[in-house]
């Protein structure tokens, strides 16, 4: 557990050179083609900020959708109704996000297991009955529909590329800052809570404090990556934007990958994603709902297998080859 | 009776006990001594199953036990009355004795043992319907006792028993102790309060950092100039 | 660790190979002189896929249809089918039919929000969108040129249901100006638009709303809903529900013993075969407002009227029932779309010449099934979409208005109370 | 009106009252988060409505088909979960995450996505004074009484129920005890499930069933256990009686589409502020952990 945090320069080559291999993409024009990485990257995105909070704190989040929702509605109308644009909106967004974060921080973080979940699952819902029932301003259950102006400053292109570029810069300052947490103080004492919180409060460490830090930055990431994807689809609703099930996502994709590692989202996404569009197109014309039996399947597979993660035990197993070969070569 | 042979075990990655031994006979009381963190408590558990064994070997009545389950063990005769009484806090007095008797080896006594404990500890009676949270720390190390006599123990492991209660109940849990095992059950005696323990202990061991560093008969060990500097401040 | 990364880059390479593939083989194989391709989508898993589902066998039976008369021009139909069940997917999807499988028509969808997210794309890339059964009014407030609805928009809905609730005040001797009327909806898309068209409606007509009431069609109990219903003492409800909530409504009418003077139901929420099955006799004299799905085929032209024997005919095949309002307005959309719009242009090569012929639809009303007409307007909403009151009688759906499209007398009007029935 | 909506309310609650008893069974005995709980209730109407349609056996006679599929699902769950017990909250989560997705797909791809339901037997209604009752809804909630009744006893006065309840108190202090705690783990998953397929029986009777409706059911159970306080049986009862008619009050007073969001909103407020439940210290015993 301990050593695998341990951030050695290979898991920074490894982030490069998925970052390398994914922005070979904006070679392409295929609208399709990039659709499935934009999409990827778009969970990628999440649950790497999903994972700054719940991978390095083991609290699970069931409502980062409250915070994309939020960001996405704050943008959204601020760019509809005032014609501001959602470069600004995004940051609007984020701090929106951010806001709420340190409100549901203030109440709930010191919940434990599932009633922190249970309770961003509820905050999510009522997010939503109120976006339904305060139409005036939101629209309602219709949603939004983003006029489709395309120029720079509204953050709407002709082409895919650009925004495909979005995203993976978003992508990228994600990773930074996940790593900059990493190595900071910050990132060790969240360590330290998710091993043992009593411990870590008797060594001094504040630890409600440092998960509400936890919280916004994951919270503002979330939030300013909803603005990126609301602008990409040009459509907003209730009951796409406050989704728990993009949470579930988030946190399946995680920890799926290796939570509380930095590279781990990254892979669990690079996998998930794409597999999930290629069995609905695969499965779902034909055999109703079969696509998400597989998923599901494979999913209980992966958490009853490799509880650590892809990229946790991954990087165990290399470990455990490293450790052989120095013990040959201490022998000799 | 009871032969635990080169144990070893421990936490995750922490090893706790390094090949410990003891030998416990049919009828004896036996005592065990040692600071706190020294790993008596998790030799406890080992003996009782909850622990895995990494190495070694617990025989009880000429019996290899070590992978058995705790319910077998029970079953067979092998009762733990835990560290911290560990009653179960919503359930009645009442219950919780019948929890003491779950075992097929103690059902069929159920009654005569409830009768037994509550002569033995007549406010069991009295409050036998109170939820057990309640009580008095004493009240309630005289449940723990009754429960884990309604379980008909041959072997009775007793982790800690005296802890937290006043002087007058230590004596008294001291003297029930003493009954109990003239009644013939054999009883393994963990206490922190050392010169009790071991003026009615036949056989004591004393225990540090996972490994018995002393043996011999209670008298000798009370005795010893070592453990009386060490436990006794003397 | 050099392992390790080999390992991703390998897992990264079989990703991108995968998405390679899955994009040129079906270019390749497809024969695009021979066939024309056609998009269909429709949500068939999550939560709209009940109705998504029957929209998909509507859209079905038509192309098979079709084909088997020969197809178009000589050139079969080919559906290339997409399952989107959410936005999302509808993003993912329709970008795949249009940059993958090169189709240059999509037609579906049924759910407002993605109906929204793929007539955009759709837009913007040149293909023929044409909605059958969305309602959401601003589908064709976007000034998109290529999207067309064949069905009634939201705001029209309410007016006409409005409509039919005044002549039905007539009927029993009410005065429009003095009934009251009491409006529960659910509170999605469809619900709400209603309730917008009935109420701009009622305000010009001058009749007063005393309720206007709006629920979570997911909510599993609506005795509240019924009581302020009988709290409201409303002359004429009207009730925009989802086929869970309707059937409940009804059952929960009874129980509480609430039976309004005029009861008139929206959408598939009384409509469906299973409210018939689930309240048996209890549905006896229920009206449901939607286009009709039990045409009246000697109104019809013969050759129409055949098609839509057929078409029953394969539905209740298909589907083990009969082909509710939904599978009525899906094969009339796409039979339209392919016989009259396709047919026209000459295959779907020409956007321009789709659009044109479409634009130039001049179908009279009462000539489809459900008693629509087609003629678009600007936008490309048909403005000859219908709606009916149909009832429930011994059992079985009957349409009850308008006269031309009715084949029974409209019964229990106004209704009696519970015991008496 | 007030009345009329209480007395809807209760009889509701009745109902809810099987499946967050299920829920908080299990989670005091094995500590297992289960948020798979209402696509158990859904599995259970799709039982009810199979039973219906290949026997035309009503919900009230096909209790035992019910129960004995229950023991089956049941199963199933614990035999995936079995893993993840003792060990960490969230791999619970996620299994049962992925477990529902699996259930509910299953269950669409072999039922389709249509409302499946049953016609009532009775559909009439007993007026008391100004109060209508649904006669479905009383004879759901006298079977439901029944049923909870039958549970609480099993719990209070049999060996196997009072080992349950030590577990729940105290799991390791139990195994010490020789409480076969892994033979009760699958009872309390048995229990657990067959109240929550019996609840969704019951439930056929009144509301149509199609395969997402699990997830209505899973927060409400889990509102429910939390306001009751966990892993108190008692509780959980009169929450979910607590939760039926603040369901039926407030979507009167406040607006039906509100009626979610008020209890939501309590559930946050009791999760923050009274994390122990609404009716610790009332009289009634906490555990004490």
């Amino acid at each position: 557990m301990r050593s695998f945090l341990s951030h050695k320069k290979s898991d920074y080559f490894i982030c490069a050179a998925v970052m390398l291999l994914l922005s070979l993409g904006l070679l392409s024009s295929n609208k399709y083609t990039l659709d499935i990485l934009i999409t990827t990257v778009y969970f990628c995105t999440i649950a790497s900020a999903w994972n700054i909070m719940c991978g390095y704190t083991g609290q699970l989040s069931l409502g980062h959708g409250a915070f994309l929702g939020l960001a996405q509605y704050t943008s959204t109308l601020l760019y509809t109704k005032m014609d501001i644009s959602p470069w600004l909106g995004m940051l609007a967004g984020g701090l929106t996000a951010m806001l709420l974060a340190l409100l549901v921080g203030v109440l709930a973080l010191r919940l434990k297991g599932p009633f922190f979940a249970l309770a961003t699952i509820a905050l999510t819902t009522i997010l939503e009955i109120f976006a339904v029932k305060f139409d005036g301003i939101t629209g309602g259950s219709v949603g939004i529909t983003i006029p489709y102006n395309p120029s720079l400053g509204n953050m709407i292109f002709k082409d895919y590329q650009p925004t495909y570029f979005l995203f993976l810069c978003l992508l990228a300052l994600v990773l930074l800052t996940t790593i900059y947490i990493s190595r900071s103080r910050l990132g060790s004492n969240l360590v330290a809570i998710r091993e043992n919180d009593l411990t870590a409060a008797s060594l001094g460490i504040n630890v409600f404090r440092n998960q509400l830090y936890a919280l916004m930055i994951s919270s503002f990431f979330t939030g300013v990556v909803g603005t990126l994807y609301a602008q990409y689809v040009l459509f907003i609703d209730p009951a796409g934007s406050f989704s728990v099930i993009v949470s579930e996502k988030a946190a399946l994709i995680s920890i799926i990958g290796g939570a509380g590692t930095v590279f781990g989202p990254l892979i669990g996404g690079i996998l998930l994603a794409p597999t999930e569009i290629f069995l609905r197109t695969w499965l779902g014309s034909t055999y109703q709902g079969a696509y998400l039996i597989v998923y599901g399947v494979v999913l209980i597979f992966v958490i009853l297998t490799i509880p650590n993660g892809i990229a946790g035990t991954v990087s165990a197993y290399i470990r455990k080859c490293n450790c052989k070969t120095e013990q040959a070569s201490g022998d000799d | 009776m009871l032969k635990v042979t080169e144990l070893s075990t421990g936490y995750g990655e922490n090893q706790v006990l390094f090949g410990v031994s003891i030998q416990i006979g049919q009828g004896e009381i036996a005592g065990m001594v040692g600071s706190n963190a020294a790993g008596k408590t998790t030799l406890l558990h080992t003996i009782s199953g909850v622990n895995r064994v990494w190495a070694g070997k617990v025989e009880f009545c000429d019996e290899n036990i070590t992978k058995m389950t705790p319910q077998c063990r029970t079953e067979r005769g092998l009762i733990q009355c835990p560290e911290g009484r560990r009653l179960f806090p919503s359930l009645n007095v009442l219950e919780n004795l019948l929890i003491g008797s779950y075992s097929k080896r103690a059902k069929p006594k159920r009654n005569k043992s409830l009768k037994h404990v509550y002569e033995m500890f007549p406010i069991l009676f009295e409050r036998r319907y109170q939820p057990a949270g309640l009580m008095s720390g004493g009240e309630q190390q005289m449940c723990a006792i009754g429960r884990a006599l309604m379980g008909d123990p041959a072997l009775l492991i007793m982790d800690e028993p005296s802890l937290g209660l006043a002087p007058i109940i230590v004596q008294k849990v001291f003297e029930i102790i003493e009954q109990i095992n003239r009644e013939g059950v054999t009883i393994l005696l963990v206490e922190q309060n050392v010169r009790k323990a071991l003026s009615i202990s036949a056989h004591a061991y004393a225990m540090e950092s996972g490994k018995i560093t002393m043996h011999g008969t209670g008298k000798e060990l009370l005795q010893d100039e070592n453990l009386r500097k060490t436990y006794l401040g003397i | 660790m050099k392992k390790l990364s080999w390992f991703l880059i390998l897992m990264l390479a079989s990703v991108t190979v995968l998405s390679g593939c899955s994009s040129s083989t079906p270019a390749n194989t497809a024969k695009p002189a021979e066939v024309i391709k056609i998009g269909v989508i429709q949500p068939r898993s999550g939560p709209l896929a009940v109705s998504g589902e029957d929209s998909y066998w509507g859209t079905k039976i038509a192309i098979d249809m079709v084909n088997e008369a020969g197809g178009i021009k000589g050139k079969k139909i080919e559906a290339v089918v997409a399952d989107v069940p959410n936005a999302g997917a509808a993003q993912n999807e329709v970008n795949r039919l249009i940059q993958n499988e090169k189709v240059k028509v999509i037609t579906g969808i049924y759910g407002s929000a993605m109906a929204e997210v793929a007539a955009g794309i759709c837009n913007r890339n040149e293909v023929l969108y044409w909605e059958h059964i969305s309602v959401t009014d601003r589908l064709t407030k976007q000034g998109y040129k290529s999207v067309f609805r064949m069905h009634i928009n939201g705001s029209l809905f309410g007016e006409q249901a409005a409509q039919i609730a005044e002549s039905y005040a007539k009927k029993i001797g009410l005065d429009p100006t003095k009934a009251t009327v009491a409006v529960v909806s659910e509170n999605g898309d469809f619900g709400k638009s209603i309730a917008a068209g009935v109420d701009a409606y009622t305000k010009k007509a001058g009749t007063k709303i005393v309720l206007n009431e709006l629920y979570d069609s997911k909510t599993t109990d609506t005795s509240p809903i019924v009581l302020k219903l009988k709290a409201s003492n409303a002359d004429i409800v009207i009730a925009t529900s989802y086929i869970n909530d309707g059937i409940d409504i009804t059952k929960k009418s009874k129980v509480l013993d609430y039976s309004p003077k005029i009861f008139l139901g929206i959408g598939s929420g009384y409509g469906l075969a299973a409210y018939g099955k689930s309240l048996e006799k209890d549905a006896e004299g229920m009206i449901d407002l939607d286009p009709t799905s039990t045409p009246v085929l000697k109104n019809l032209d013969p050759n129409m009227a055949k098609a839509v024997e057929e078409f029953q005919k394969r539905f209740k095949a298909a589907r083990g029932y009969d082909s509710p309002t939904v599978g009525y307005l899906a094969w009339q959309a796409t039979w339209v779309l392919l016989n009259n719009v396709i047919a026209t242009a000459g295959g779907t090569d020409n956007l321009a010449a789709m659009i044109k012929a479409a634009k130039e639809l001049d179908i009279k009303v009462g000539s489809l099934p459900t008693g629509a007409g087609v003629k678009f307007d600007e936008s490309g909403q048909n403005t000859r979409a219908v709606i009916s009151a149909m009832q429930w009688q011994k059992g079985k759906l009957v349409t009850i208005y308008p006269d031309y499209l009715a084949n029974a007398q409209g019964i229990m009007i106004p209704l009696p109370a519970w015991n008496k029935r | 009106m007030l009345l009329q909506l209480i007395v809807s309310g209760l009889l509701l609650g009745g109902i809810y009252a099987l499946l967050s008893l299920g829920l908080s069974l299990i989670f005091g005995v094995s500590k297992f988060t289960n948020f798979a709980h209402g696509d158990f209730v859904m599995v259970g109407m799709y039982m009810a409505f199979v039973s219906y349609g290949m026997f035309t056996l009503t919900p009230y006679f096909s209790w035992p088909l019910v129960m004995l599929g229950g023991v089956g699902f049941a199963l199933l769950l614990y035999l995936v979960a079995r893993s993840t017990i003792e060990k960490s909250g969230l791999n619970q989560i996620l299994v049962t995450l992925g477990l529902s997705m699996v259930l509910q797909n299953t269950v669409l791809l072999f039922f389709k996505s249509d409302y499946k339901s049953i016609p009532a037997t009775f559909g009439s209604s007993i007026k008391l004074g100004t109060v209508f009752i649904s006669t479905e809804m009383l004879i759901a909630f006298v079977i439901a009484v029944v049923i909870t009744g039958g549970f609480f006893f099993f719990i209070k006065y049999t060996d196997t129920g009072r080992a349950l309840r030590a577990v729940s108190d105290d799991r390791a202090a139990s195994k010490l005890m020789g409480l076969p705690v892994n033979l009760l783990d699958p009872i309390a998953f048995c229990l657990g499930i067959v109240l929550a397929c019996l609840a969704g029986a019951l439930l056929m009777t009144v509301y149509p069933t199609t395969p997402t409706i699990g997830s209505g059911y899973n927060l409400i159970a889990w509102v429910t256990v939390v306001l009751g306080g966990l892993g108190y049986l008692q509780g959980a009862l009169f929450s979910a009686l607590l939760i039926g008619i603040c369901e039926t009050v407030s979507g009167f007073y406040l607006g039906a589409d509100l009626r979610q969001a008020v209890y939501y909103v309590l559930f946050i407020l009791v999760l923050v502020f009274r994390p122990q439940g609404l009716f610790a210290g009332l009289g009634m015993k906490k555990v004490k952990r």
